[in-house]
């Protein structure tokens, strides 16, 4: 039956001479873009795993992909949110041109003063006209970390709606347009000299009363759903052996035997062999996912990698001694910042890897908050001692 | 069911004396359960499974530090009789050296059905992949092959030998290499024992003074023999010590929920919850490992050198790590002899020394994966 | 003047024929036990910095010392407590027997409940009768860890004499005899075999109002002075280079080149770096020591040397292969528990090293409480939260 | 006194730009507070204090990653000066080489006085201690004096170059080594910038294309200059890691008391603390190190090769550890361009790269202390 559709596509829509647009949507409307999606909505109610047959089928006869790294944050984490927890209605206006790339998305959560913490966000968002349930939102705050901004129409959007009540109870979740009035994008220059990120300054950005996701206060409950599939994303795809940033290691040293020294030897190993345990490690991972959906085996992932990519990172650094004191690029010509929308750290120098790799235990989970995660959910250790569990937000400490 | 059997107050009581081992428990769980020739095919007395369902019980024997000789007997002692020519041979019927078919065939047989314990007569600390090259580089010369049949030598720190039925032992011929089968209770075997960090693996130092010997295999069948050995029992002590490392973490993050100071369970201490938490991910990084070692020796892939030196290089230092947090974590009461924690640690720590230190594995990962040393 | 009185000293009581006891007492009434201490009670309120003088001229002379590693609880923790808490009658009474080692002094602080929350100790001390301001105590309960209780004849102790009151403030510090009855003694037998240290049971054992130490209620601030001159002793003593496990590990590398590996030589020097490191550290340590008292530094010393003691001694372990399987002596011949009443790193084999240096980081304040310490007095980080504050003892979580 | 003088968003700034110096602040430094010539003699213009004091400087330049030539110019070059045979034999006036002699005078007067500043012309990755054996090992050979006198050749990643008005270059002349001066503006001389991790202290490669140069010093007073500036050098660059690190510690600490998250201070989470707890630990001993190597070099003690590169071993390393925590410690915060702490992170790395990496400090050690490698 799945074959049959993927001829039909095929037929109808020959990859060689359909333009690449029609083509996706045709894909989508025939329920080949995410099979396990419900039919009408691009999927077939399919088994997950059968996507792979999908996918394998078309790449083979030529079809051209919704470019999915550009779009990833849709794809990976607004589109599981919207499946979730939005109306027909909103399944039906957002998921088709998410999925085709039409319209690119990005995530307005993190602020400056809510990172780890991110319940305790300070965006605010009030209704137009406070006793009308169908009026609009006028939104204020400040977002950070924001991939992606510069080139979304809409965003994922997390706010507060309620500050006298505890913090996670007074959230509600949006869709906001990125093109409105009173939304500006500033890139956010980062560590590397690039600005991969942007702040996002939202000054009484109006939002109508359809684009709110779930009921209002129940904001928390629906990030859940986009919380979980972002940490999966993190925790990287299916490597080969040396795929990593060891692999680039690894090259160097197999090069340049100038390079080798003694005491490097057993270091190099040591961190060859993490990095493999690791790759298999993420490779039982994606095998029991399989099966289940996205656990706290992942933070484990997320929290390894993170790890090693500073370790091997750092060393590479102290293998290239003289060449290490030298970086590739820091945009000097013109300060002007760089824009990246991947991260590379195989097509980069060595101190780029070294500096981008800071932000791995940063970005998408802190360390610290993941072995917090392992600790109490896996290990059933008790939670930290909370003291904001059951104090109005706008009593807390900011 | 090790746990049961075989619960800590009676492993300690037992290390007490000089003989740690029970063998009501080595009983059980050779013969009544079939344990010991879970590897060994059905047509030679064995359960007809393999080194991965092998590997599970290494994991439950380190889970309990139980004092059999699960690995030296039922692994290396076995696979290294599987791995002599004369076994397959014997299989095929076609033996060019009956008399060494029939010894191995017997062997295994008995060794499946629990009826005997062998042991390989090398150092507990022999790596499966020696630093030099060449087929027989670092087989052992320390046994030689007198004119007679007979050997005469010493091995020292070999595992497990004092409850041995049968040494199985690499000696020097004036041919090369070759493998034997001793009685360990023959004329001219000393067994000495030896003052064992792990008090529930012993040692013993074995001298042979022109002892009997029963010619098992030649020259590369008898490099043959020893290397399977040690890289099968290389890949299922990795098993061993993911199961050492799950008892300390299981054991430490019990006592983190039980025991309070100053009015709050220690396991709320955000330093304590993210060293186990760091454990704990390093731990389901060696059950990965472990298992890809027992996977590629139960299929013989071709990957087999380096899963097993990757699965030594990374689970000993695991195994250690989670024993030595574990002696922390108990604070006080995980320095005294009569909590188990030491147990583990004892173990843990000789079995980053057995098969090849860490160190000597990621060397000889160097040299599998092409990544050479300087000069 | 002092070396007059060295010289007065030497000529009444010459080394040669003066009984070793004779001349301890002689060395203590003439005030040259602790110069620091006051006149008539072994000292002449001088500079503490003098000691080396009279030290080294009664050495030169060939004196007796007084075994202070015997009788190093003594020395370094219940004297100057006794000095600071004591009445007179108290400090005459114990200070010069327990210079002179005529009485060996021991320590029951710890509790199997009470480790490293030692304010949260359960041995009870209650009055004979009740309303009696002057009646005995009767002291039950457990203590652990006590090194030299079978050869003590007395030990400082804390005890609860009010459960009603917050931890801290139900405590009472006393002077126990040892050899009173309801008193016993057993060896605790630890990872490496022996038994260094004992339990002691209390059942209804008697005190007399006048071998209570301070003010009733106020155990916890005299037992302060005792912990920090505890946490300076075990820091350690001045240490020539190498002075350490290090030595053992550098004589075995440079005597047997056998054991030698590539990999091993670079963690060797690193190891040798920072046990080094580690010395010269603990040598300003004693420098500033010399100026001001115990401090938070001290800390420091312990972390650092339970970390490195335990890090070479694993590597000698590793270093050894073979070797290293093998252990010196469980005392396996009889099981009989041996009672060494010194820590003998060098005198020992690798296996004893090993296990023994896990007891640095446990013994004397947890590595665990250091970093706290260093935390909240050195940086000056908030506390832990503290759940048992202003909670009367009896109602915590035991 | 930095910390007023070149905030950090002013170094931040001046890094934006092709030329991080500041001008203002190196002649505060070098000239008005004389810092420039603090361990140059009296008689030959400088402050006569010793290289412990100027140690103290280059923590606090550390402390504040200020841009200025301190380390490269009032350290290791005039080190290499004092060293020159010249240099003494200038102050006991019977030189036999006078014009070197002259030349060594005036440049140090000029570079005490903070009328001028030189670098020494070698990578900055030099390290003091070169693993050959035997005087003059490891002296550059990438300059070669010409049949003139000249200089021809080049030195790649030469630190604070670009502000320099002197190069001191060893070169190699058919005699075998020298020691020479070269104005960095002179003929012939081609100064390249490079795209440096540090963005506070930048790196040139230089280019001599028979370019005229002052001879200082020949054979062993070349090596000897050059020995002394790279092993002052490292020494004092101990001191400059721990102000860093201390830099980050304080940093960290300050914003570990002001940052909540969850309603609580986040210093107030015991992971946290932990580790701020052992970096202290590991600065104070930084401190104990530096301190060590700043006294052996300011009194020629013997024991200076030791101190040296146990302090680059180690401080190197705590330096790195330091400002790698201090980003991790401020969250998102420390990952962006507009907070000094990424200013820390380049230094930090970078300098554990100059004057020879920690590992190679180790293996000096290795042969200073006779625990001599495997084989």
């Amino acid at each position: 039956m799945l074959n049959e559709r993927i001829k039909a596509l095929l037929d109808g829509h020959p990859p060689a001479s359909t333009p690449r647009l029609e083509f996706l949507r045709a894909r989508f409307d025939s329920g080949l873009a995410w099979v396990h999606f419900p039919a009408g909505l691009g999927g077939l109610d399919a088994p997950r795993e059968q996507q792979r047959i999908v996918d394998e089928a078309l790449a083979a006869a030529g079809a051209p992909d919704n470019d999915p790294h550009r779009i990833g944050i849709g794809l990976g984490m607004a589109a599981p949110t919207i499946l979730a927890h939005g109306t027909d209605e909103q399944r039906r206006r957002f998921l088709r041109p998410l999925w085709t790339g039409e319209e690119v998305w990005c995530q307005l959560f993190s602020e400056p003063g809510a990172g780890s913490d991110l319940a305790g966000l300070a965006t605010k968002a009030v209704r137009e006209n406070p006793g009308d349930e169908a009026s609009d939102w006028i939104v204020t705050g400040q977002k950070v970390w924001t991939s992606m901004a510069h080139e979304a129409r809409w965003a994922i959007l997390i706010a507060r709606t309620d500050p006298n009540v505890p913090k996670h109870k007074g959230l509600t979740y949006f869709v906001c347009d990125m093109t409105g009035p009173g939304v500006e994008v500033r890139p956010l220059r980062q560590i590397t000299g690039e600005a991969e990120f942007n702040e996002v300054f939202l000054t009484a950005a109006r939002i109508p009363d359809a684009h709110r996701l779930g009921p209002v206060g129940a904001g928390w409950a629906v990030a859940q759903t986009t919380l979980m599939n972002e940490r999966v994303a993190i925790g990287g795809g299916a490597q080969p052996r040396e795929g990593g940033v060891i692999g680039v290691v690894a090259r160097a040293w197999r090069e340049r035997p100038e390079l080798r020294t003694a005491a490097a030897h057993d270091t190099l190993l040591d961190l060859w062999t993490q990095a493999e345990a690791a790759r298999l490690t993420a490779t039982r991972l994606r095998q029991q996912l399989a099966a289940g959906g996205p656990g706290p085996e992942g933070s484990a992932a997320k929290l390894a990698f993170a790890r090693l990519n500073q370790e091997i990172s750092g060393f590479e650094l102290d293998l290239l001694g003289e060449q290490g004191l030298r970086y590739d690029d820091w945009s000097t010509g013109s300060w002007a910042s760089e824009r990246p929308t991947t991260v590379d750290f195989a097509g980069r120098g060595a101190g780029y890897r070294y500096l981008r790799a800071k932000g791995n235990s940063i970005e998408g989970g802190t360390s610290e908050i993941l072995r917090n995660i392992i600790a109490e959910r896996v290990l059933g250790l008790p939670p930290e001692i909370r003291v904001d569990k059951d104090v109005p937000w706008k009593d807390l400490a900011q | 069911m090790l746990a049961d059997r075989s619960p800590h107050n009676a492993v300690l009581a037992r290390c007490e004396t000089d003989e740690p081992y029970d063998p009501a428990v080595w009983k059980a769980l050779a013969a009544d359960l079939g344990c010991a020739g879970l590897a060994v095919p059905e047509k030679l007395g064995g359960a007809g499974a393999s080194w991965r369902e092998a590997a599970v019980v290494a994991e439950e024997v380190g889970r309990a530090v139980t004092p059999v000789p699960f690995l030296t007997g039922s692994v290396i002692a076995t696979a290294a009789l599987l791995a002599a020519p004369a076994s397959a041979s014997a299989d095929r019927a076609d033996s060019a050296d009956g008399a060494g078919a029939e010894s191995v065939a017997a062997l295994l047989a008995d060794l499946a059905a629990g009826h005997a314990t062998a042991v390989l007569a090398v150092p507990f600390s022999s790596c499966p992949t020696p630093a030099g090259s060449g087929s027989g580089a670092g087989f052992p010369e320390t046994v030689r092959v007198d004119a007679d049949g007979h050997l005469t030598g010493t091995v020292t720190s070999v595992a497990d030998a004092s409850i041995a039925d049968v040494l199985l032992v690499p000696a020097m011929a004036a041919s090369g290499p070759a493998f034997f089968a001793v009685g360990a209770r023959a004329a001219g075997v000393t067994r000495d024992a030896v003052i064992s960090l792990d008090l529930t693996r012993r040692l013993s130092d074995i001298t042979f003074a022109s002892a009997p010997a029963r010619r098992l295999a030649d020259a590369d069948g008898a490099v043959q023999a020893l290397a399977r050995g040690l890289t099968v029992g290389a890949a299922l002590l990795a098993s061993e010590q993911l199961g050492v490392a799950q008892a300390c973490l299981d054991m430490s993050v019990a006592y983190l929920k039980t025991r309070s100071q100053f009015g709050r369970l220690i396991g709320s201490y955000q330093a304590l919850k993210h060293r186990a938490a760091d454990l704990w991910a390093a731990i389901a990084q060696a059950r990965a490992v472990a298992r890809y070692a027992a996977v590629c020796v139960a299929q013989d892939d071709p990957d087999t050198p380096v899963a097993v030196a990757l699965a030594q290089a990374y689970c000993s230092t695991v195994a250690v790590r989670a024993a030595e947090e574990c002696v922390q974590f108990h604070g006080g009461i995980g320095f005294t002899w009569e909590h188990p924690a030491h147990l583990y640690l004892k173990r843990a720590k000789s079995a980053s020394l057995a098969l090849g230190t860490a160190a000597q594995h990621r060397a000889a990962l160097g040299r599998l994966v092409n990544l050479p040393p300087a000069n």
